[in-house]
């Protein structure tokens, strides 16, 4: 029989200026299963509380109802006192008579008579209440971090570097992301390659990263603290531990004309290579799309021949790793769109309509051109440049809403970096809005503009074509009073939108992450849980979540960084018990979940599981719904999708929930 | 016993009049389903005329499908007040019910108020009375001449009404059928010859009582049940149209405080009904549930209480959704 | 003395966004009617529709369903789902011809304590002018109860 | 027929099938569901239209469960409850052919879920005319006549839940109206017991029915309780689309959403 403990706060005088609070404390005595009923000028004090820490001792209180303020408030503080008197402190329920009562109505019976009614509700409340304890999960202290761009690098960095082991898995063949490829970086113009290869060499050498390069994410299951990743080394067919990267065979390759990534398709690279001269690790791999020896049938051979430690193994196959790791920090990046994607600028036929990447390598000491911006059809120096902002973004007719962010800076870095090579060129920028917000971004913007001369045109391109060798960049000038422009460029630069990696819902898939209807990865709450994902244990670092620029993406990927730390920081994971259950009982019922499912589909955090129910012969008897504590965050959703309420929520179950309504409703005596 | 005779034009001012005296009438009612029920009636015009059976029997008056045991209400003093409701039970007529229905209440009777009388029952009992009409029309679901009844049959009844043309032969059977007739008198005439043969259905006699009681006695290992209660959806229509079900499960709704304990019906064959809070169940399946309902209606209540439960009102086949045949079943299981 | 109808509402709303929008109005002082009762869930996705039904049963005359806006949630889609609950369960008791304008539907976010006040004042006064909720409360009772009773007040 | 008889007597001979659950006669020659497990007993199937029974209601029952490989002699409804019921992962444990009989008049054996989907899908019913004619004329009634309506239908019910036993898609071992900690429904069959009842048995049901009007045909006391589940399919069609017992990966309408649901019921 419950033997509840009614504890009535006067809170000074915010509610008993406008509650009689003796009046509750009295009638709440008389409530059945109420054993003591008291009020006091202060719970929350020191004496207040040994007041309640007393009183359970006392009167053998098995619960006990604080009429105080909001649950918000100091629910954590009565359930100490409660726990410190040695019950459960979920036995202890508080009666927001403060904030929903005292505060907002007059003095006068009506108010008293709500106060009595909330009391009441959660005395009914309590009387349904369970000892819970704090859900303990096991953490394995590995973390794995997906994709080696800089957001990937500095979370590895980090995590390492706080002496935990991680596991590094990126798919091309070397780190260093899209970052590597840049020429210079906004605002300062330092060379990218610069600041990025030392942090490549760092991951290459710690001792707590272990990179696994040319390498895919090929399944994920269990839970934060304990997943179960299985890893696809795709096969190198080059031994690295046999191979010096001397490069003799990538020299010797036959396979000359094979469109180089790294270089954005403007120069070519053989099949066996390496993506660049600072690639980490610096060790060729064999493109079998593009050799001879693949395609052709054991045909070539020559790097092979030519391998002088013996490296080249042509009948390597790809290999599952099997790994576990307790959280998941996802940086797989982004990929912008190309010039073939706007008809209006030629489909991308034109060789001189590039892309922002494009230009980065032109402009790169390491690109193609060796640093001289030349344009692609001739060779020649361009004389006027004209760079598109917003190319695709912030377009609805293109479906691509969001602005990409980046955009209006490197565009002004491009329009700077062309500026500063050729002094005499003409730089034209058509742009819809200058989004220059960030640390000096603003000034170095007007530094384009008005130390370097570039020309700032607010309007669109609607088109731009060919004639006499020259390309008409037909626009429209909107300050000047909407007047059409058209202005004959040497090479134009389109500054595309940033989009979601081509893969990446099925890496969201296979994370059992969820993603927005243009792929980019969701974080958990858009506010207050930014780098969460819904799955626990899963972080988001860069622009796998939406365009980032450098700085933005560090940030996040240290804060992914820190929410793995923070979960490596103790050897258990605690968590609330406010969690769902499926019921369980004794054969031959097992459970009352009838395995239907449906459940699965309403958890944002896919805490709900199949279980197979067997006998002792191992036949199998049922399928039923089992929730994993670890993962479940206790919103209830799957408990009132239920329909024969086979799941409960502890903390919030059925039967408290109901008994309050119940409470709430039916008065006793007047 | 008395007989007499009364016009049919009559019938209606014995009926109203009965309500102008307070009484409560209760009498088939046809609804907008198609489907006839008991009702109580505030005048004759609403009374059906035109049905082979209701959709449920008239147990119901006595053994409602809910029947509020008290109320209670937890005091300022820390007790409990407690109220019921048998000081409010009005003098009721149940008026045109069948002959097999009259012999339901036979059983109910029995049930009810042998050994331990049961007071809510008796309560209603005692301020009932029966006014029955012979059935003139059958269907082939009909059986109550195999159940030691017929269609003229006055077990149970307080009054049986037989038509004939343009009058009713009214057999007065009891006390409390007496006392109806003499409010009204005038519209009776006395008459000495009864013959109502020629006006009442002829069901088809689908087995004798005799011999199944004999051969009952070994049926419940046969191995017919399994097929016998295969179709069995396990739901409670039949003992719930049922005019001898009298399972019931009593419930208290409310809270600690306040609330009211009432007796709902129950059907054995509902498959939580013998459910053990172990999760056992001792009739697990619905061929272990059909069987006792049928063993019940003719061995169990033959051997308890001397009569056999069933009393050939058909309804159980009529409303069940898989067209389960009890008399089928019956001569079954006792091959 | 004619009492004038006070309301009885029950008000099942979200902890993170209409409870705190209340404790908002509390924190606020906004003075609103005295007639609604909160019970608190963790999530609107958690409520279920039988505790609306049987908060009407024992007696409640309006009900305040509200939680977080859309994109809010706090376990991001719970009140997503409860939105779809809530259409259809409307949509049915309209059908069973259940007076739906009882029931009164929100979001109302932690930082709308106004909105909390305002809410409850509007629902207050819209049930107090619809009146007690007798057509539920009247099916209590079997046609054979009904019956004695009736009996009793002729 | 005897085409039907014929390859039920081949399935129930050559092992495909252990049990075959289809219709036979009474004595009153209505047809009514019969059970066979021997070749030569497949003469007395019978399959027209007045077979109206759900006979995918008895792949619950833990007798035919037992016989694992089951031959299910089907109208439309029932396969495409059969359908609704795979998307819901139960008949698990069941190896299943069906044997129905084609618009025009063929029989037709279909021995995969893959072979009942394309089949289900090309002969999918539309909302029974009948029922639809209901539907409009009690949409038409003003709120207070539809409450009168219920009122007056659901006072007859004594809760016998024949409607549930018909029903295919109330598989749960244990129903609400069973839960007693705490006690969801009230036993007692009074006119608020009714209501709640049959509300939640309409909400468990809206987006999962498969309209096959079972319910209302059999219920003892003539309510018409199929009216609530095809009101609510009716309106979650409208509204969010996909329909019941189409599809073999289900997409239940009521445990998915979009961000773009209605609300303007919303303040």
């Amino acid at each position: 029989m419950a033997r509840i403990g009614v504890f009535i706060c006067h809170c000074g005088e915010n509610i008993s200026a406008t509650v009689d609070v003796d009046k509750v404390a009295r009638l709440a005595g008389k409530l059945s299963g109420v054993a003591y009923s008291v009020d006091y000028k202060y719970m929350c004090s020191d004496p207040g509380q040994t007041l309640i820490v007393d009183a359970i001792k006392e009167h053998k209180l098995t619960g006990i109802v604080v009429g105080a303020c909001s649950p918000r408030m100091h629910e954590g503080t009565f359930r100490k006192a409660a726990e410190k008197a040695g019950i459960n402190p979920y036995f202890c329920e508080m009666a927001n008579i403060r904030e929903h009562c005292s505060w907002v109505h007059p003095k006068s019976d009506e108010t008293t008579r709500k106060a009595l009614d909330i009391v009441r509700t959660m005395v009914e409340k309590v009387k349904n209440d369970t000892a819970l304890y704090p859900i303990k999960v096991p953490i394995t202290k590995t973390a794995l971090v997906i994709g080696g761009g800089i957001a990937g690098i500095q979370a590895a960095l980090d995590i390492a570097n706080a002496g935990h082991q991680v596991i590094m898995v990126e798919k091309s063949p070397s780190i260093g992301g899209h970052m590597s490829q840049l020429s210079e970086t906004f605002p300062t113009l330092d060379c990218s390659q610069c600041i990025l290869t030392p942090r490549m060499v760092e991951v290459a050498q710690h001792p707590n990263i272990t990179l696994h390069t040319f390498a895919t994410v090929e399944d994920v299951s269990g839970f934060i603290g304990n997943f179960d990743v299985n890893i696809r080394l795709k096969a190198k067919s080059v031994d690295f531990e046999k191979c010096t990267g001397c490069g003799s065979c990538w020299q010797k390759c036959p396979s000359k004309k094979i469109p180089d990534e790294f270089n954005a398709g403007m120069s070519f690279r053989t099949a066996i290579y390496t993506p660049f001269p600072q690639a980490v690790p610096n060790k060729p791999v064999i493109d079998r799309a593009n050799c001879t020896w693949f395609t052709k049938d054991g045909k070539c051979g020559v790097c092979a021949k030519i391998c002088p430690t013996g490296a080249i193994d042509y009948t390597k196959e790809d290999e599952i790793l099997n790994i576990k790791v307790g959280a998941i920090v996802t940086a797989t990046g982004f990929d912008i769109k190309h010039s073939d994607f706007f008809p209006e600028y030629g489909y991308g036929k034109h060789p001189d309509i590039i892309d922002g990447l494009q230009f980065e390598r032109l402009a790169s000491a390491s690109g193609p051109t060796g640093g001289e911006i030349r344009r692609p059809s001739d060779g020649k120096i361009p004389e006027t440049v004209v760079f598109l902002a917003c190319a695709g973004s912030r377009d609805k007719a293109k479906g691509i809403e969001y602005c990409s962010k980046i955009c209006c800076m490197y565009t002004a870095k491009h329009a700077m970096l062309y500026k500063h090579k050729n002094h005499h060129g003409k730089a034209h920028v058509f742009y819809m809005d200058i989004r220059s917000a960030g640390k000096s971004y603003d000034e170095f913007v007007r530094r384009a503009i008005e130390e370097d001369d570039v020309n700032y045109i607010r309007g669109r391109v609607s088109k731009i074509y060919e004639k006499n060798g020259k390309l008409m960049v037909v626009g429209v000038d909107t300050l000047l009073g909407a007047k059409p422009v058209t202005i004959e460029a040497d090479l134009v630069v389109l500054a595309t939108a940033v989009v979601a990696n081509e893969d990446a819902e099925s890496v969201a898939q296979k994370l059992h992450i969820s993603y927005d209807k243009h792929k980019f990865f969701a974080e958990a709450h858009p506010k207050l849980k930014p780098v969460e994902t819904n799955t626990a244990g899963i972080t988001l670092a860069g622009a796998c979540q939406s365009a980032k620029d450098i700085p933005e993406t560090v940030a996040q990927a240290s804060a992914a960084a820190a929410k793995t730390i923070i979960l490596f920081s103790g050897n258990e994971l605690t968590r609330e018990p406010v969690v769902a259950i499926v019921n369980r009982s004794a054969a031959p019922v097992f459970t009352t979940c009838t395995g239907c499912f449906l459940c699965q589909e309403v958890c944002p955090y896919q805490a709900i599981e199949r279980e197979e129910i067997r006998d002792r012969a191992g036949n199998l008897l049922m399928n039923a719904a089992k929730v994993n504590a670890g993962l479940c965050q206790g919103c209830g959703t799957c408990v009132a999708m239920c329909r024969n309420k086979s799941i409960d929520l502890q903390g919030f179950s059925n039967q408290q929930m109901l008994s309050e309504v119940m409470g709430l409703l039916n008065v006793p005596f007047e | 016993m008395e007989l007499k005779l009364i016009s049919t034009s009559d019938i209606a001012v014995f009926v109203d009049g009965l309500l102008k005296a307070g009484k409560v009438v209760v009498a088939p009612v046809l609804k907008q389903s198609g489907k006839v029920f008991f009702k109580p009636v505030q005048s004759f015009s609403e009374v059906a005329t035109d049905y082979i059976q209701t959709a449920f029997s008239a147990k119901e008056v006595v053994f409602p499908k809910v029947e509020e045991l008290f109320t209670y209400q937890h005091n300022e003093e820390g007790g409990l007040d407690i109220k019921d409701q048998l000081d409010r039970i009005p003098e009721t007529v149940v008026w045109g019910l069948r002959p097999c229905d009259a012999a339901g209440f036979d059983y109910l009777n029995k049930f009810f108020l042998q050994e331990n009388p049961d007071v809510y029952f008796k309560a209603r009992y005692d301020k009932l009375t029966l006014v029955t009409i012979s059935c003139s029309k059958c269907d082939e679901s009909c059986f109550c001449t195999s159940v030691d009844s017929h269609p003229g049959d006055t077990k149970g009844s307080d009054i049986l009404l037989t038509a004939m043309e343009g009058k009713y032969y009214v057999e007065v059977i009891t006390e409390k059928g007496y006392s109806l007739i003499t409010s009204n008198s005038t519209l009776f005439t006395s008459t000495d010859t009864l013959s109502k043969e020629s006006f009442l259905a002829k069901p088809a006699t689908q087995f004798s009582m005799d011999e199944i009681k004999d051969r009952i006695q070994n049926a419940y290992a046969s191995a017919e049940w399994k097929h016998a209660s295969m179709g069995c959806y396990s739901c409670g229509a039949c003992a719930f149209a049922c005019p001898t079900c009298t399972c019931f499960d009593i419930q208290d709704e409310g809270t600690q405080d306040h609330g009211r304990r009432v007796r709902c019906w129950d059907a054995c064959g509902l498959s939580q009904f013998t459910k053990h809070a172990s999760g056992h169940n001792p009739r697990n399946t619905q061929t272990e549930r059909r069987r006792q309902r049928l063993m019940h209606k003719f061995k169990y209540s033959v051997e308890n209480l001397g009569v056999v439960s069933c009393v050939g009102c058909g309804r159980c086949i009529r409303v069940c959704p898989s067209h389960l045949n009890i008399f089928e079943n019956i001569l079954s299981v006792t091959k | 003395m004619a009492e004038t109808f006070e309301p009885k509402i029950v008000a099942f709303v979200c902890n993170w966004c209409t409870y705190a929008g209340a404790d908002l109005a509390g924190t606020s002082r906004t003075k609103y009617e005295t007639n609604v009762r909160i019970i608190r869930f963790p999530c609107t996705g958690r409520i279920d529709f039988m505790l609306l039904i049987k908060a009407f049963q024992n007696g409640a005359d309006g009900i305040i369903v509200s939680g977080c806006h859309p994109n809010d949630c706090h376990y991001t889609s719970g009140n997503f789902h409860a939105r779809r609950r809530w259409m259809v369960f409307k949509s049915m008791l309209e059908f069973m011809g259940f007076p739906t304008e009882r029931i009164t539907f929100s979001w109302v976010s932690a930082a709308e304590g106004k909105k909390w006040a305002d809410l409850v004042n509007e629902t207050t006064d819209s049930v107090r002018a619809l009146g007690s909720f007798t057509d539920y409360k009247n099916l209590d009772f079997s046609q054979f109860n009904q019956m004695d009773h009736e009996a009793i007040a002729r | 027929m005897k085409q039907l008889q014929d390859k039920a007597a081949e399935l129930l001979e050559n092992g495909t099938v252990n049990l075959l659950i289809g219709f036979s006669e009474d004595l009153g020659k209505r047809p009514v569901p019969c059970f066979i497990e021997k070749a030569e007993e497949a003469n007395i199937l019978v399959f027209n239209q007045e077979c109206k029974n759900n006979l995918s209601v008895y792949l619950h029952k833990k007798e035919v469960k037992d016989a694992v490989k089951i031959g299910l002699v089907a109208n439309i409804a029932t396969l495409r409850s059969v359908m609704q019921l795979l998307s819901e992962n139960q008949l698990w444990s069941l190896t299943l052919t069906y044997l129905t009989v084609n618009t025009a008049g063929e029989l037709v054996v279909l021995s995969s879920a893959e072979e009942l989907e394309a089949y289900v899908q090309a002969n999918f019913p539309t909302c029974r005319p009948e029922d639809k004619e209901m539907l409009d004329k009690l949409n038409a009634m003003t709120r207070q006549e539809r409450w009168a309506f219920w009122k007056d239908q659901l006072s007859e019910c004594v809760k016998c839940y024949a409607c549930r036993a018909v029903c295919p898609m109330c598989y749960c071992t244990v129903c609400t109206t069973e839960c007693n900690q705490p006690q969801w429904i009230k036993t007692s069959a009074d006119t608020s017991g009714n209501f709640e009842y049959h509300t939640m048995r309409a909400m468990h049901l809206g987006g999962r029915c498969i309209n096959c009007g079972e319910c209302g045909r059999i219920c003892p006391a003539g309510i018409p309780v199929h009216l609530l589940t095809a009101q609510m399919n009716q309106e979650i069609e409208q509204e969010f689309g996909g329909k019941t017992g189409w599809s073999l990966k289900g997409g239940y309408a009521m445990n998915s959403f979009k961000p773009g649901d209605k609300e303007n019921f919303i303040k």
